[in-house]
């Protein structure tokens, strides 16, 4: 076992899934020969040839669009999009396509394919790098989304996701890439899809979030204990479909719930849990679900950045509304 | 080869039978097994008997919005023959000639218009993919099955069928320079029929022939007459050959047209002449295959109205087999959404079942 | 002032604004010689020539980033996408451009544009022309999105819309095109953006939606009517930015509130309606938030459609259900 | 004309200066104005230093990631020398030069390049889109653009920059198809600087040439020498008077060299040799201008001391006013998203002041 941080473990993940499956291929700009402009990808060109970790030319929705083909055809690809901020050009093949494909065909065509994108504000990135658009592909059915908060997390979620019959985008914290590093075993280890992780327990309330909201959540966890709240927490892990029902029972004790999340806040996944907390536990609800979210602006560039993002002290602070309603 | 002396650039097309089904080109006849020949041409009659049925049922209501494939014939069916077993075959909306060819039932065909994803569902190793509504949409899927091919060292090729208005889509222009780039087993066939919806092709680019497109990525096009089933066969069988022993991709412009309306929703006299119709009518890709086949001793009055009563009645069997079809469930409309079901879906479904009004007929 | 359906009056309303503003160009695919595939541009290709209604390439992208090049320079383009499913090869275009001009010259280059697309389930159509994704659109900061219910309605917002300094998505109810007609006034008539529009009184309970589920939502209305149920029923016209307050006011005074939409359920505009009413309103809430929306499913093609869309025994289900919680 | 003399599809480059800055094509020489030429290399020098100094102020942390463009100078500064004033510019993000050219302030694009909208507010009516970093995204805006011109029967053109990379994407296909089916007044200019990222220019696309990509949207496309600024004028001169005169667009293919990173935080060595960059360093497009000013008399050693200098200073005042500039305040970045800011937005926005930590430096 080594510590590692999530580059490598997502690293780790790939390789694996590439030697234990000669049909998994990873396709995307830059991720052969540079190794990927993280370095997620790097060794693998390497390790595995050009055929297996292809370079392509620069073009999403072909990108999208040849790995539907290649999954189509007994492959399974493993996508990157360099940056969220660019998926858009694939959208289409997303919702029209991936996502539809099996229900177009009444199950005979399933497509195992994976789209892997980094995502999220807060490393002072140029324009269309701080991208948190889950909300969009949540909503499609068909995909499925997971983003990882930790470097373990990430190996077992990103191994499920290439072993998955379905579609998956996976998004990756850039915030988290290098932050922290954790033992992550090397070998089989997955962690199944579709089910939240509690990171902490706690009563009084429930503080909801994903990626790289995790620790932001676990330090506002910290303070609220030294204030004498005790706050539980969930790491969500996979965003489409999502566990609802752990949240709605995880808040049907605490009474109270906090979402986090870095999109802006209208039509964020945010309102969907808060919807569905109504729904499962008006009656327990001891006060609104506080959504803490962006403000529906765009991203502003750098110097504007820290107005954006979301800091344990927002949560602490939409905690205490909750608490105090 | 074909490729360079009908380098598009040079403006020539390839034409092997005249419009009255006389060898024009002795040197280029291809040599098709006999009954190879006949099977085409009995499926571009079966088509088209089984595209004017279409028609009529959706007029009946009896099927959906439907766009006919009248004139289109040779176009579909002239690449599709030069194909092999193991092949695959990539389409767009419009291709009941080149699916009927590949051995995908009628009522499937006939299904899916009338609205029924079940249509869309091919037993055995068909290697044909659904339709792709969203205009270009399927040209990288042609390129990543391609790339699935040379990655497993197959013998095996993709053609992919796509309009002259898709060739104005970003995913036509991404699709072939992938092909282009990574030389993949694929070879393209726009059936250029003139126009998109009302859109004629000289609105569509001011490229002057689509085939020269190729030129952008690296590899070979050529413009072939789409209503001669020979031109097309040949110019196919040498594309796929290339690229079956990995010498890359090809791009086929099939130069015909559309004779009927673009979907039953359209009414294409809105935008187009007498003129128009009267001439390519008398281009009519069953007529010239027809008198070549009636030249050859291959087909008489005789077989044309046996085949005729024959796949007329297949016809009738198959909208029968069609119409007979189960509605879907409830069930069937949810349960393919992914490959298990997620708890949240089923609830959804349980809750959808108790809150439906009584099974209306679909 | 004359009697006709949506098609009519959106017609009205383009030939009225091409009339007043040499500026204001209509472009899209088929929208000139034949009129538009719904007729909706029928004559204005004879009235002010092929540079003011251009019949473009077969290219979604192009379009709207034509539109955006063309608004940048003094035009204000209305550019029609065929069908809604259609709008996806464009999406980067409007959410990396159209939605951020304005933000990324900080004010100096704004987008007069409309993108008007026909949406909505319920007529039988095939794959992909039943597509009701507002919510992807909604989602994103800087754009508007509008859905008029009736031909009245749809003249006065189109004519807003075109007017209006932002881009605008301009959704247009397929189902509502032909089926009823109203008297239209001929001029300056305008509805003005981001104002809901009360189209019934009630005190039990509010109805929420837009689009082609406003008549379903009056059908249902008038059900309940005659159980004894008063249901105030909301067209919300504009759907980004939202008049939640409007919402939040009505549920203040009647208590409940069904949401309805076409859109899947899962992060539609309906949770974000229901985490605003809950934030606004929990303590008048006397049952939680109801959602009449579709299921989280592919559309079903015109076999299975009747499975897929909402009725208004839906809605009167769903209110009874919050009339009894 | 140059662009039959060159048609791409034989192979040929436009070059007039030789690498060390002797005419080479006598026949060719474009006829610029003495002083406009010395205001073309001035220019060239000052972004070489202000280009160089972005790249240290990152390293120093005192600007974000950055996209150095030493080497493109000539590829930029060559075409937007033969624009007038009226005309757009449309660019990626890599176009510095051409963008001082224009009048565009250098503290304006560091203090984009340091995280600040206002980088991108532009005074006048310079007609400088601001930058547009999806790849290729920008086409499209130039198709637009230009249209908007042929509407109101302006005398102007639209210039659009991109690079070999983006021509994979389908807005570089769907933005010149557009233009050349409509005609529009658009000349497209390909700095072709061999890579994207780490991938070379033979694994973008298969086309021999970017230039005859053109041949695929029937206008002309040229390839020309990107390190040669006469070549690149006089390309860009035709291009534009033709598209001024109604005749059309056109796609100049600027074969260049990035010297630098892709921008700082890359590493170019991972992915490309020493001789490689040797080659290129020999080519230097500064080097060959100043050479062939020395030749015509125009230019020594004086004004090159002179004028590094004087730009120097100039560089070191715009750092400085760019990081004197006011960091955003709150109500900066929320009251751009709309013209009017909608009711639900200001309740945002007062929220968001009240739950904000106390003002950090940006
Ligand atoms: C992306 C997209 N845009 C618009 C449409 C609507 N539409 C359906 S077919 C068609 C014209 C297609 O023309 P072409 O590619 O020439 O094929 P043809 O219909 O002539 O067979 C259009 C515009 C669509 N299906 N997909
Ligand atoms: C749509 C999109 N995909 C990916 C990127 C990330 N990216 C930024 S620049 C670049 C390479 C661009 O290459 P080229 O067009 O040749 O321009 P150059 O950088 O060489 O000037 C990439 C992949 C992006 N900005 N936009
Ligand atoms: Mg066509
Ligand atoms: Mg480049």
């Amino acid at each position: 076992m080594a510590a590692m941080n999530m580059v490598g473990a997502i690293n780790l993940a790939l390789r694996e899934e590439m030697e234990r499956d000669p049909a998994v291929v990873c396709l995307g700009e830059d991720v052969g020969v540079d190794g990927g402009v993280f370095r997620v990808t790097e060794g693998l060109f390497e390790r595995f040839g050009k055929e297996r970790v292809v370079d392509t030319p620069l073009a999403e929705s072909s990108i999208v669009g040849a790995a539907i083909g290649m999954a189509m055809n007994g492959l399974r690809p493993v996508a990157e999009i360099q940056f969220m901020g660019f998926i858009y050009p694939a959208y289409q093949q997303l919702v029209s396509h991936a996502a539809r494909m099996r229900n177009r065909t009444r199950g005979r065509i399933g497509l195992p394919m994976v789209v892997r994108t980094p995502y999220g504000a807060g490393v002072k990135a140029l324009e269309h790098h701080s991208e948190s658009t889950e909300a969009v592909f949540c909503h499609i059915p068909g995909l499925k989304v997971v983003a990882p908060a930790t470097p373990l997390e990430a190996k077992g979620l990103l191994a499920s996701s290439i072993r998955d019959p379905d579609p998956v985008i996976f998004l990756e914290p850039t915030r988290s890439y290098r932050m922290l590093k954790e033992e992550v075993p090397e070998g089989e280890y997955l962690v199944p899809l579709g089910q939240a992780r509690k990171v902490r327990e706690g009563k009084d309330l429930t503080i909801v979030g994903w990626g790289a909201m995790v620790p932001v959540m676990e330090k506002a966890a910290a303070q609220l204990a030294e204030e004498g709240v005790s706050a539980e927490v969930l790491d969500m892990r996979t965003l489409a479909p999502m566990d609802f029902a752990s949240i709605v029972s995880s808040v049907k004790r605490t009474g109270r719930c906090v979402v986090v999340h870095e999109a802006p806040k209208t039509c964020g996944l945010g309102a969907e849990i808060s919807a569905r907390v109504m729904e499962g536990a008006l009656l327990s609800l001891q006060s609104p679900v506080e959504r803490v979210t962006a403000p529906d602006i765009t991203v502003p560039l750098p110097k504007g950045e820290h107005y954006y993002y979301i800091t344990p002290e927002r949560v602490t602070r939409a905690a205490k509304r909750a608490m105090s309603f | 080869m074909l490729m360079d002396d009908y380098d598009p650039l040079k403006g020539r097309m390839l034409s092997i039978l005249d419009k009255d089904g006389k060898v024009v080109e002795k040197g280029l006849e291809p040599k098709i097994d006999d009954a190879l020949l006949v099977q085409a041409y009995k499926t571009m009659v079966l088509t088209r008997l089984a595209d004017e049925k279409a028609v009529r049922l959706q007029r009946q209501g009896r099927l959906g919005a439907y766009p006919p494939t009248k004139g289109q014939e040779a176009s579909q069916i002239g690449p599709a023959l030069a194909l092999e077993k193991g092949d695959w075959m990539v389409w767009a909306f419009r291709e009941m000639g080149a699916l009927l060819l590949r051995g995908v039932p009628l009522w499937r065909l006939y299904l899916y218009w009338m609205g029924n994803e079940e249509g869309s569902v091919l037993e055995g190793d068909v290697n044909v993919t659904p339709s792709a509504v969203p205009v270009g949409s399927q040209v990288p899927h042609a390129s990543g099955i391609a790339y699935a091919i040379k990655y497993r060292k197959e013998p095996k090729v993709a053609l992919c069928y796509f309009g002259d208005g898709a060739t104005s889509e970003g995913d036509f222009h991404e699709g072939l320079n992938l092909a282009g780039t990574m030389k993949l087993p694929a070879v393209f066939v726009c059936q250029n029929n003139q126009w998109a919806i009302s859109v004629p092709r000289n609105m569509q680019t001011a490229s002057p022939t689509l085939a020269q497109k190729a030129c952008a990525y690296g590899f070979k096009g050529i413009l072939v007459d789409g209503n001669d089933l020979l031109a097309l066969y040949a110019a196919a069988k040498e594309a796929i050959g290339r690229a079956r022993r990995g010498e890359g991709p090809t791009l086929i412009e099939s130069f015909t047209y559309r004779m009927g309306d673009h979907t039953t929703s359209d009414d294409a006299t809105r935008y187009r002449s007498e003129e128009e119709i009267a001439y390519w009518t008398a281009r009519d890709p069953l007529a010239r295959l027809r008198a070549y086949l009636g030249h050859k001793g291959l087909w008489d009055e005789t077989n044309q109205k046996a085949w005729t009563e024959e796949a007329g009645r297949m016809v009738e069997e198959e909208v029968k087999k069609a119409e007979g079809h189960a509605p879907p469930t409830l069930d069937d409309v949810f349960v393919h959404t992914y490959a298990t079901m997620p708890a949240s879906l089923k609830e959804q479904l349980e809750l959808h079942r108790s809150d439906l009004p009584a099974r209306k007929e679909g």
